[in-house]
């Protein structure tokens, strides 16, 4: 078998998101493998690396498998993890820490859910408040595949029958919390 | 590898033969004695005598079917303290065997020895004994061996192999340096030396004995006295369980006890120097006898005669031979023999353990282990 | 009682329903709602995924809105996911002061400061603690009896901060689903995930978990939320979990406020369960009124 | 018996505390023990069965020397000890002065129940209307509110839970011996004043009150109360704050003037409730706010009158403290709760297992679940259930769980069904501690226990099959579900409650996980002087660790007393001097208690006492109406003073009350107390309660007969007594060897120490840091100058033991000096600190390449800064090499501890410094869990390995990296290559113990080659053959610190002996009839304590009376009875039976 790994040379993802990487490996050093992350995450059964197995990556420097995999992707944020961690590591946080390196580095085989969530950023951002028809409208213009769409079209027809939501056409130009973004942006860069 | 030797003198017969051989033995430098059963003079009862004349051994005669006492006792007398001078001593199976126990309880020692064992077909009680040897007791081996190696039991006069020889599944000597068999062979003249131990096979040496193989015959004779022994042995126990099962049986059966204490002076392995049973623990006073009375309306006197052969088998059970010395000396015929061959073989087999088997296995009583009998001692459950 | 109420985008657009379900029930429970001027997004879960100062600064926004307003009171969030954006500011900013100037950096774009000095709500709370389950079975006119109801909880208001509720095996609506005339449907799935925005990113993963749900509730009459996510998730996806089951899938998922509102006589304007997607006729002829009739 | 000069203290009753007073007491001080609870031993009452022997065992730890001074029998009924004053349900209030000298202020709860004078009968507990759950059975049953706190307590008596008691008074009705009082009928002696100006207050207060029974006044002002208190006495005051005219702060001050003892509780509204703190200060009691419920009020009422007239403050002085509190389990239904404790049935914390087998336990032991009764047949342990971790802050280990489990695994695979089938899910199975290795393999392969390393993180419930569902991941990181019937969570050790409380008030520190915080390299001293700490107080410990500890700690607190200048106890003369009967023929008097009238009618005493009569061994009988009240007592004392007979017999009921007492008895009427008992004879009266009076007077009769025969047969000789040597030899001279002499020396008595190089430390001499970063070579120092300068050490380097002979208190041993004539030491004990070293080896290509060294040469090369941490990149660690397989089956205990420490170390200056470790278990129990957390926090990879997969090393050519190791990780499913730039080793320790010098002080050695104790939890630095000990490393692998702790330990043992003049022996000793023995030597084969052997030349067999501890293996291994205890010849047991079955 081919090693996992050879400690003692430089091996992982590209420099950038190994740098990304290094808050993430220090903030969960104590972690000993005792899987019980995996064992409360509802979706370790579609990932392709147990969450465990994802922690075990990162420690041994191993980032260029981590963002080959859709396992940080598939948390869908429900603190079962954090809850139970015995070590009391903030693994949500970890995995929403791996989505924003994603995010930022534009990981190609990401870009649905690092579309996802920026295209709702960009509609607060807009707006102040979240205006959910635009936002998947954006979403679906930022995914550039015309197949996403549909699967929504049936759902968003219901809703805005209920008047629910309201279609949009995104509008450009100033946004409410222009500088709010920019300034966190701003401070974020500089530490 | 044993040693083995047929002596084969075609002008003598056993009784001679023997004679000559002891003779020979005992003429060695190293051996200073010969403690073998010998024809007394006066009356020719057969009794041990200790021999340092090899001239005066015309009269032994190993194979008598008398049995006055188990001769264990006899070496222990010789070898409790350092004695300084070899003696060679003709024992049975079963006086081997109560010797290693007595060995084992610092009651002897085997540095001092030669142990010359002897193929045994059994023996009489005392009286039968007396009853068979009549008027000829120089015949009384050869009259015995003639039937007794056929298979008989019972012989003229009515009398007949004592219960515990037939139950007796050790007729080969087992731990002697030296063994004279006689089973499988021309009875009237052959027997056959064989050396076991490494003392043994230096004498065999220096005696200059030729070596042969042991004859088919033996085997088969051995074998086939074995099966019937077995057999007799199962009868026997299943008899006194169902004459002894039950506390009241017990008693029944111990009824004719006065307390004479013959029981534990015959034994071999009873070895204590004074019995608790004779000492201040069951001397009561008179109070308490009127008050034993008292409590029952009636009262057995002598008290304490089950007690005492419940505490003597607790006592002996693991040591005990199976000699049948016990029923010899009862003077009230109590089938004793019977009873302490019984708890003996399930006592013993409770702590896989066999008295006289090997100097080499520790007394049960002596050894702790702490995983058994569980189911008895319920430790903690 | 008087709290600052912070009702989150999805109470403007898909959760409609439960923005005015709660404001009616509290309002008939003589709770006083002042809502939070000029609020913003809380962030939701997207923040998290963007960038992590801003999953701070967006809720930081609000409470210290909040913090501006009079007199002690309590910010109010039905929404679980803002709820927990907010909780977490008020939390992670006394165990990271550096957290806090970073968050008050960004206010200044606002001239807002943050102090900490605001505590957040869940609704849940508010009802189960502040109001309990006595109180509400005196305002009860027409109990919702032989309902059995799955109370469903989501993850956000009990984790990743067990404040009001035990966050494996939640129990806090149990009182108040009684005290409502209802029965409580037995299920361990009241704390189990949604699957949140999986539904959008990963509908594959997502769609497993609502099935999930779904099918462990089967026998109950209908399943009580509080929260916008899960409520749209469990009842907008029930075709597609159908489909993927190959089963038919027909259940009423009610905001608590809504079943409330319900059986304390208010009227179809105060609960609109015309804004549900899924409210079938099985389940209205089982309500109080429909057994009159 | 001359008073005690020294007295200590020890706070705790549990195995350290009971182990502690017990070693202090033998030695000769006195001790008072305290217990917060209402019984003594801690958790361990409550479980049956320790590891490794999966028995009790705890009658081990029973008195050695001196025997007669306390009693003999199992130590989980009850402990006694003439040195021990024993206070069950007490607190330590205060503690002031210094050590030698302290003012301890003790505190006990109110006591209902008479301790002596209830009979444990029982018919208040089944006329108590009030149960709750029973907290001796871990909730699984229930009790009354009046219950035995322990039910294998002897003397067994009942206590009553103030907290669940309603004071219904009906246990007080049917007590048959007066002994509850609910002070209720004291109530109306108990005046209460209400002052209050409005009179709907006081009115209703005072109806309130008498309602309850009390006598209550009310007053409208300040004035009018102060004259009520000139007229009559009050007890207790409730006062209002806010009244017209003199308000109740002025009324407080006027009454604590002349009234300092009365109580009183103020009365506030909300408004003055700064007031009424204030109010605390001049000396109210506390205070109650206004509007009140009648309730709270009745019951601070209650409280106050109850505490006033039932708990009794007393002020003793005692020359040291040790605290030995304990710990508690964590409770798993607090916090988040993820298995589902209480909520699930099934689902239970190992002390409700170990009660659910046990006997005692609440279904008899039946092995059941509790959810719907069925058999159990498959059962999951959950390992750090509380432990290890940083969520619910406690990074630690709590070192004992494994075991537990393991032994309670194998408990259920003994009692429960045939084809049960037991699993462990741990993360590391941490068996550091002696044959714990060999434990948990004889548990995996005879046992078949499975052993599954993942940590459970889920339990749920199938509703269809009943059992619970256990997830858990397994190494591939995929998870498993598996059903089990029951599930066990291993539950941690957390300090116990209120240790903030005693630290605060005894001025001792807490560590940073909340335990009692120990000096370094000092494991029983606090930062006051003269406040020691042991058992699991100071840290999570198993029995033999608690056991250790308290030696270590009633050696500080000796020494504390001993510096202060109280010596040690002198108990020569002054013993009273019974005249000598032994010439005499039995004539023993016989006092007959009544008991009242509670006996069953128709029992008529007279004729009991005509029966007895009979006897001619008695000289009278007499009958006393009450023995139980002071009356009886004395009728006792006064029938007693005649002469005429020499023995006397006392028939009451439970005999254990009166052991005491009879000693007073004895001296105060000069008779022997060794030839006076008490027979119980009320307990038959109950047992046969239904039959006729006749019978039950042949039951009591025949109780009275067979106390009769024991005491006829006791033999009235005084006892023996042989001086002895005080001098200790100590052998080796490495840190435990040099702290036991030290400490011996430092008591007064003169100790030789042999080492056999030339120069004393061992292993100090290379070990420069603890983990903790503790400095050894100052300690080092510091032990070695102390050592040199001390007066009565003789240090003899280049030394060795050639031969010893002699037995406790007389061993003659010959030692030889290299260029030195041999020497022969006499002296009354030995201890063995023979040590350890660091093992060698040749595997993973040592010795082949400088790139792989030992843990310990790694040591060596970072303190002469041979290493610099910062020229390489990559260091790999190995751990258990050659270790916990055979033929070294057993962990070495301190190598993971100085892995950590290696690896902060090399962290600390290099952090980026790449460091893999290959381990199996790593073995960081205790608070060394924290460094494992530390090192992984530093960044170092910790990979599993198996002993069936070792990792690969490979020594690098030319070019290649120095050391390449190869190796499967199993939760990345792939092999692993670590390129380093040095490989350590982890080696473990061997021991440096000849058999020949165990051999010649009869000491023995286990398999491994260390020194094997007389019982491995309960004296584990004792040999079997008394007057050996042994310390250190020869013992097992222990860290520094622990061998401090033992090596006090064992130096406390030898103190024991010292300590006196002469041994004495006790009364139940072996005696050897010599015209009975046939020297058949069975009874030297069978004697556990090597105290027989034959005398070749007398032809006798010799008892060292002292070394016997009259257990009676020799006479049982006798078949004549030439072998006897005394006290329990075969004639008098034959009659006592027979006097039982008549």
């Amino acid at each position: 078998m081919k090693p996992a790994f050879e400690a003692g040379r430089p091996h992982g993802a590209s420099k950038n998101l190994e740098e990304r990487l290094e808050p993430v490996r220090k903030m969960l050093l104590p972690c000993m493998q005792c899987g019980t992350c995996s064992g409360s995450c509802p979706n370790a059964w579609a990932m392709d690396f147990s969450p465990r197995h994802l922690w075990r990556l990162l420690l041994t420097r191993n980032g260029e498998e981590i963002f080959k995999s859709r396992t940080f992707v598939l948390c869908s944020t429900c603190y079962s993890c954090t809850l139970r961690c015995p070590r009391g590591l903030p693994l949500t946080d970890a995995m929403s820490m791996l989505k924003q390196a994603a995010a930022a580095e534009n990981v190609r085989m990401h870009r649905r859910s690092v579309g996802f969530y920026k295209s709702f950023m960009e509609s607060v951002r807009r707006h102040g408040r979240v205006r959910e028809m635009e936002f998947m409208t954006l979403y679906f213009l930022s995914m550039k595949n015309p197949a996403i769409p549909l699967r929504f079209t049936p759902l968003g027809m219901r809703l805005m029958a209920k008047r629910k939501v309201s279609f949009e056409i995104p509008s450009r130009g100033m946004g409410r919390l222009d500088a709010f973004f920019r300034k966190a942006k701003a401070v974020e860069d500089q530490s | 590898m044993a040693k083995t030797s047929l002596c084969d003198e075609a002008e003598q017969n056993l009784q001679t033969s023997l004679a000559s051989f002891f003779k020979f033995v005992l003429a060695m430098e190293d051996i200073h004695a010969l403690l073998a059963p010998m024809r007394l003079p006066a009356n020719e009862r057969v009794m041990h005598t200790l021999v340092t004349d090899p001239e005066l051994l015309d009269p032994i005669d190993p194979f008598a079917p008398s049995f006055p006492m188990n001769a264990a006792r006899l070496v222990s007398r010789l070898t409790k303290r350092p004695g300084g001078e070899m003696v060679a001593v003709v024992l049975r199976p079963c006086e081997i065997r109560a010797l290693i126990e007595l060995v084992k309880l610092k009651q002897g020692d085997m540095e001092n020895i030669i142990i010359v064992g002897i193929d045994c077909p059994g023996a009489f009680k005392n009286t039968d004994y007396v009853e068979f040897a009549g008027e000829n007791p120089e015949t009384a081996a050869e009259r015995f061996l003639a039937g007794a190696l056929s298979g008989e039991t019972k012989f003229d006069g009515g009398v007949e192999i004592s219960a515990a020889c037939r139950a007796c599944t050790h007729p080969v000597p087992q731990g002697a340096d030296l063994s004279i068999g006689i089973f499988g062979l021309d009875s009237d003249r052959q027997f056959l030396v064989s050396a076991d131990t490494e003392k043994g096979k230096a004498l065999f040496d220096r005696l200059g004995l030729s070596g042969c193989d042991v004859p088919d015959s033996r085997r088969e004779a051995i074998d086939s006295l074995l099966s019937v022994r077995r057999e007799f042995q199962k009868e026997m126990m299943d008899d006194i369980q169902k004459k002894t099962n039950t506390p009241e049986k017990l008693a029944t059966y111990l009824s004719g006890c006065i307390n004479c204490y013959n029981c534990r002076v015959a034994c071999p392995v009873c070895y204590c120097r004074e019995c608790v049973f004779v000492t201040d623990v069951f001397d009561h006073d008179p109070f308490q006898y009127l008050r034993w009375a008292r409590r029952k309306g009636m009262i057995k006197m002598p008290t304490d005669t089950v007690f005492y052969h419940i505490t003597r088998m607790a006592h002996i059970s693991t040591a005990c031979v199976g000699c049948g010395q016990c029923s010899n000396a009862c003077p009230n015929d109590i089938g004793l023999s019977e009873l302490f061959i019984a708890s003996a073989s399930t006592s013993q087999s409770a702590f896989d353990y066999e008295a006289g088997r090997s100097l080499e296995e520790d007394p049960p009583l002596t050894v702790f282990r702490e995983d058994e009998f569980d189911d008895v001692v319920e430790v903690n459950h | 009682m008087k709290y600052i109420y912070y009702p989150g985008c999805s109470l403007e657009g898909t959760a409609l329903e439960y923005n005015i379900s709660t404001k009616s029930v509290l309002g008939a429970l003589g709770v006083k709602l002042v809502e939070l001027d000029d609020w913003t997004c809380c962030g939701a879960t997207a923040a998290e995924g963007t960038s992590h100062l801003l999953s701070f600064a967006l809720p930081a926004r609000n409470i210290a809105l909040a913090e501006k307003m009079k007199g002690d009171l309590d910010v109010l969030a039905p929404c679980s996911a803002c709820y927990l954006n907010l909780k977490r500011v008020e939390r992670e900013i006394v165990l990271d002061p550096g957290l806090l100037k970073k968050i008050n950096q960004v206010l200044e774009t606002e001239d807002l400061v943050l102090k900490g000095k605001r505590k957040t709500r869940h609704l849940l709370d508010v009802l189960s603690s502040d109001i309990s389950a006595r109180d509400i079975a005196s305002a009860v006119v027409r109990p919702v009896n032989g309902l059995r109801i799955a109370p469903y909880y989501g993850c956000q208001c009990l984790r990743p901060y067990a404040v009001f509720d035990d966050p494996e095996k939640p129990r806090s609506m149990e009182p108040i689903l009684v005290s409502l005339g209802a029965s409580v449907y037995e299920w361990d799935m009241g704390g189990k995930c949604c699957g949140a925005s999986l539904m959008s990113t990963a509908p594959e993963a997502g769609i497993k978990l609502v099935a999930g749900i779904l099918d462990a509730a089967q026998d109950a009459d209908a399943v009580v939320t509080v929260c916008p996510m899960c409520q749209m998730n469990l009842e907008a996806y029930q075709r597609r979990a159908s489909k993927m089951r190959k089963t038919h899938y027909a259940m009423p998922i009610l905001y608590l406020p809504q079943l409330m509102g319900l059986a304390m006589g208010l009227t179809d304007e105060q609960i609109r369960l015309d804004l549900n997607l899924c409210v079938p006729d099985g389940f209205l002829h089982k309500l109080p009124d429909a057994q009159a009739v | 018996m001359k008073p005690k000069i020294g007295r200590a203290l020890v706070v705790g009753g549990g195995i350290s505390g009971i182990r502690a007073a017990l070693d202090l007491a033998e030695t000769g001080y006195g001790v008072i023990l305290v217990e917060k609870a209402p019984h003594l031993g801690g958790v361990l009452s409550q479980l049956d069965s320790q590891f490794p022997t999966n028995h009790c065992g705890m009658c081990k730890m029973l008195p050695l020397v001196e025997r007669d001074a306390g009693s003999q029998y199992c130590l989980r009924k009850g402990l006694f000890h003439e040195n021990i004053d024993i206070r069950m349900s007490t607190r330590v209030a205060a503690i002031e002065g210094e050590a030698g000298h302290f003012t301890i202020r003790l505190q006990k709860q109110p006591g209902f129940v008479d301790p002596d004078t209830c009979i444990g009968c029982g018919m208040c507990a089944d006329v108590c209307p009030v149960a709750v759950a029973d907290e001796f059975n871990a909730g699984l049953s229930r009790r009354k509110a009046v219950y035995l706190p322990v039910p294998h307590m002897t003397p067994n008596t009942y206590v009553i839970d103030s907290a669940a008691c309603s004071r219904c008074g009906e246990c007080v009705d049917v007590c048959p011996t007066g002994a509850i009082r609910l002070f209720r009928q004291g109530r109306a002696d108990f005046g209460v004043l209400v002052v209050d100006d409005e009179y709907t207050v006081r009115d209703s207060i005072k109806e309130w009150l008498e309602e309850e029974g009390f006598f209550v006044e009310a007053a409208a002002s300040g004035e009018e109360a102060l004259d009520a208190m000139e007229k009559q006495s009050f007890k207790m005051m409730l006062l209002d704050i806010k009244m017209p005219g003199m308000d109740g702060v002025a009324v407080l001050k006027k009454t604590m003037e002349n009234y300092p003892e009365m109580a009183v509780v103020m009365m506030t509204a909300y408004a003055t409730v700064e007031t009424a703190v204030e109010a605390m200060k001049t000396g109210a009691m506390d205070y109650l706010m206004k509007p009140f419920d009648p309730e709270d009020l009745v019951s601070k009422v209650i409280d106050v009158y109850e505490v006033r007239e039932a708990s009794m403050g007393e002020t003793m002085e005692a020359g040291a403290v040790i605290f030995c509190g304990g710990t508690e389990c964590y409770d798993p239904s607090t916090g988040k709760n993820p298995f589902g404790y209480k909520v699930f049935p099934d689902v239970l914390t190992g002390l409700e297992f170990e009660r659910l087998i046990s006997g005692t336990g609440p279904g008899g032991g039946e092995l059941v679940r509790l959810s719907d009764g069925r058999p159990v047949k498959t059962i999951a342990w959950v390992q750090c259930v509380g432990s290890r971790n940083l969520q619910l802050d406690k990074d630690y280990c709590s070192g004992i769980c494994c075991m537990v489990a393991i032994k309670e695994a194998m408990l259920a695979k003994e009692r429960g069904h045939e084809d049960l089938e037991a699993t462990i899910f741990y993360m590391d199975m941490r068996t550091f501690g002696k044959s714990f290795q060999r434990f948990r393999e004889r548990a995996e392969k005879d046992f078949n226990i499975r052993f599954t390393r993942g940590c459970v993180h889920t339990i749920s419930a199938d509703d269809k099959t009943g059992k619970l569902m256990v997830t858990y991941p397994v190494e591939d990181s995929r998870h498993m579900e598996a059903a089990f019937d029951m599930v066990v969570l291993s539950t941690g050790q957390q300090p116990a409650g209120g240790v903030d409380k005693l630290a605060e008030m005894a001025d001792f520190e807490q560590n940073p996980w909340g335990f009692a915080r120990s000096e370094p390299f000092a494991p029983a001293r606090t930062k006051r002087d003269g406040i020691f700490l042991a058992g699991s107080f100071s840290g999570p410990k198993d029995i033999a660790e608690s056991v250790i500890s308290a030696g270590s700690a009633s050696l500080c607190a000796s020494a504390a007393i001993h510096a202060a200048g109280g010596g040690m106890a002198e108990v020569d003369g002054d013993l009273p001097e019974y005249a000598d009967v032994s010439l005499q023929a039995p004539k023993v008097r016989i006092a007959l208690c009544e008991c009242g009238a509670t006996l069953p009618g128709g029992i008529d005493m007279e004729r009991i006492a005509a029966d007895l009569k009979a006897d001619p061994a008695v000289e009278n009988v007499f009958v006393i109406p009450r023995l139980c009240t002071v009356e009886g007592w004395d009728m006792l004392v006064e029938k007693t003073k005649g002469k005429g007979y020499n023995r006397l017999l006392v028939g009451a009921c439970t005999p254990y009350v009166y052991t005491r007492r009879l000693r007073q008895l004895g001296e105060k009427v000069m008779v022997d107390p060794a030839l006076m008992d008490v027979e119980d004879i009320r307990s038959p009266a109950f047992a046969y309660a239904d039959a006729a009076a006749g019978d039950i007077e042949q039951a009591m009769a025949r109780r009275l007969k067979s106390g009769l025969s024991r005491l006829r047969e006791v033999d009235p000789l005084p006892k023996q007594s042989a001086p002895i040597a005080r001098r200790a030899l100590v052998i080796g001279g490495g840190i435990a060897g040099m702290t036991a002499a030290l400490a011996i020396a430092d008591h007064g008595y003169p100790v030789d120490l042999v080492e056999k190089k030339g120069e004393l430390g061992g292993n100090l001499n290379w070990l420069t840091h603890t983990i903790e970063g503790y400095d050894v070579r100052d300690f080092f120092d510091n032990v070695r100058q102390r050592l040199e300068k001390h007066p009565r050490i003789t240090v003899y380097v280049n030394s060795r033991v050639v031969s010893s002979f002699g037995a406790v208190g007389n061993f003659y041993t010959t030692i030889e000096t290299s260029d030195a004539p041999s020497r022969t030491l006499h002296h009354g004990i030995a201890i063995l600190a023979t040590g350890g070293n660091e093992a060698e080896t040749t595997a993973y290509c040592c010795g082949q390449s400088d790139a792989v060294i030992t843990q310990k040469v790694l040591e060596q090369k970072i303190s002469q800064k041979q290493i610099d941490c910062k020229s390489i990149d990559t260091v790999a660690m190995i751990q258990c090499v050659d270790s916990r397989e055979e033929p070294r089956n057993y962990c070495s205990r301190v190598c993971c501890t100085s892995t950590l420490k290696h690896i902060l170390h090399m962290k600390k200056k290099n952090p980026d410094l790449g460091v893999y470790v290959f381990y199996r278990d790593m073995m960081s129990y205790g608070f060394a869990e924290t460094w494992y957390t530390e090192a992984r926090k530093a960044g170092a990879i910790f990979i599993p390995y198996t002993v069936d997969a070792k990792p690969q090393v490979f020594v690098g050519e030319k070019g290649d990296p120095p050391v390449k190791i190869k190796a499967y990780e199993p939760l990345l499913e792939a092999d692993v290559t670590v390129n380093a730039d040095l490989l350590v080793l982890a080696t473990g320790i061997v021991p440096a113990l000849p058999q020949s010098l165990a051999d010649a002080f009869g000491a023995g050695i286990d398999a491994d080659g260390f020194f094997r104790e007389a019982e491995s939890k309960w004296r584990p630095v004792d040999s079997l053959k008394e007057g050996v000990f042994a310390c250190g490393i020869a013992l097992s692998p222990r860290s520094v610190t622990e061998s401090v702790a033992s090596a006090e330990a064992a130096a406390q043992r030898g103190l024991r002996i010292l300590s006196k003049n002469a041994l004495t022996s006790a009364r139940v000793t072996a005696r050897v009839r010599h015209s009975l023995c046939s020297l058949c030597e069975r009874c030297i084969d069978v004697c556990p304590y090597g105290a027989r052997s034959v005398d070749l030349d007398m032809q006798k067999i010799i008892v060292n009376a002292a070394m016997c501890q009259g257990c009676g293996n020799c006479a049982s291994e006798c078949p004549n009875s030439a072998s006897v205890i005394d006290g329990f010849f075969d004639g008098r047991m034959l009659d006592m039976i027979d006097m039982v079955i008549e």
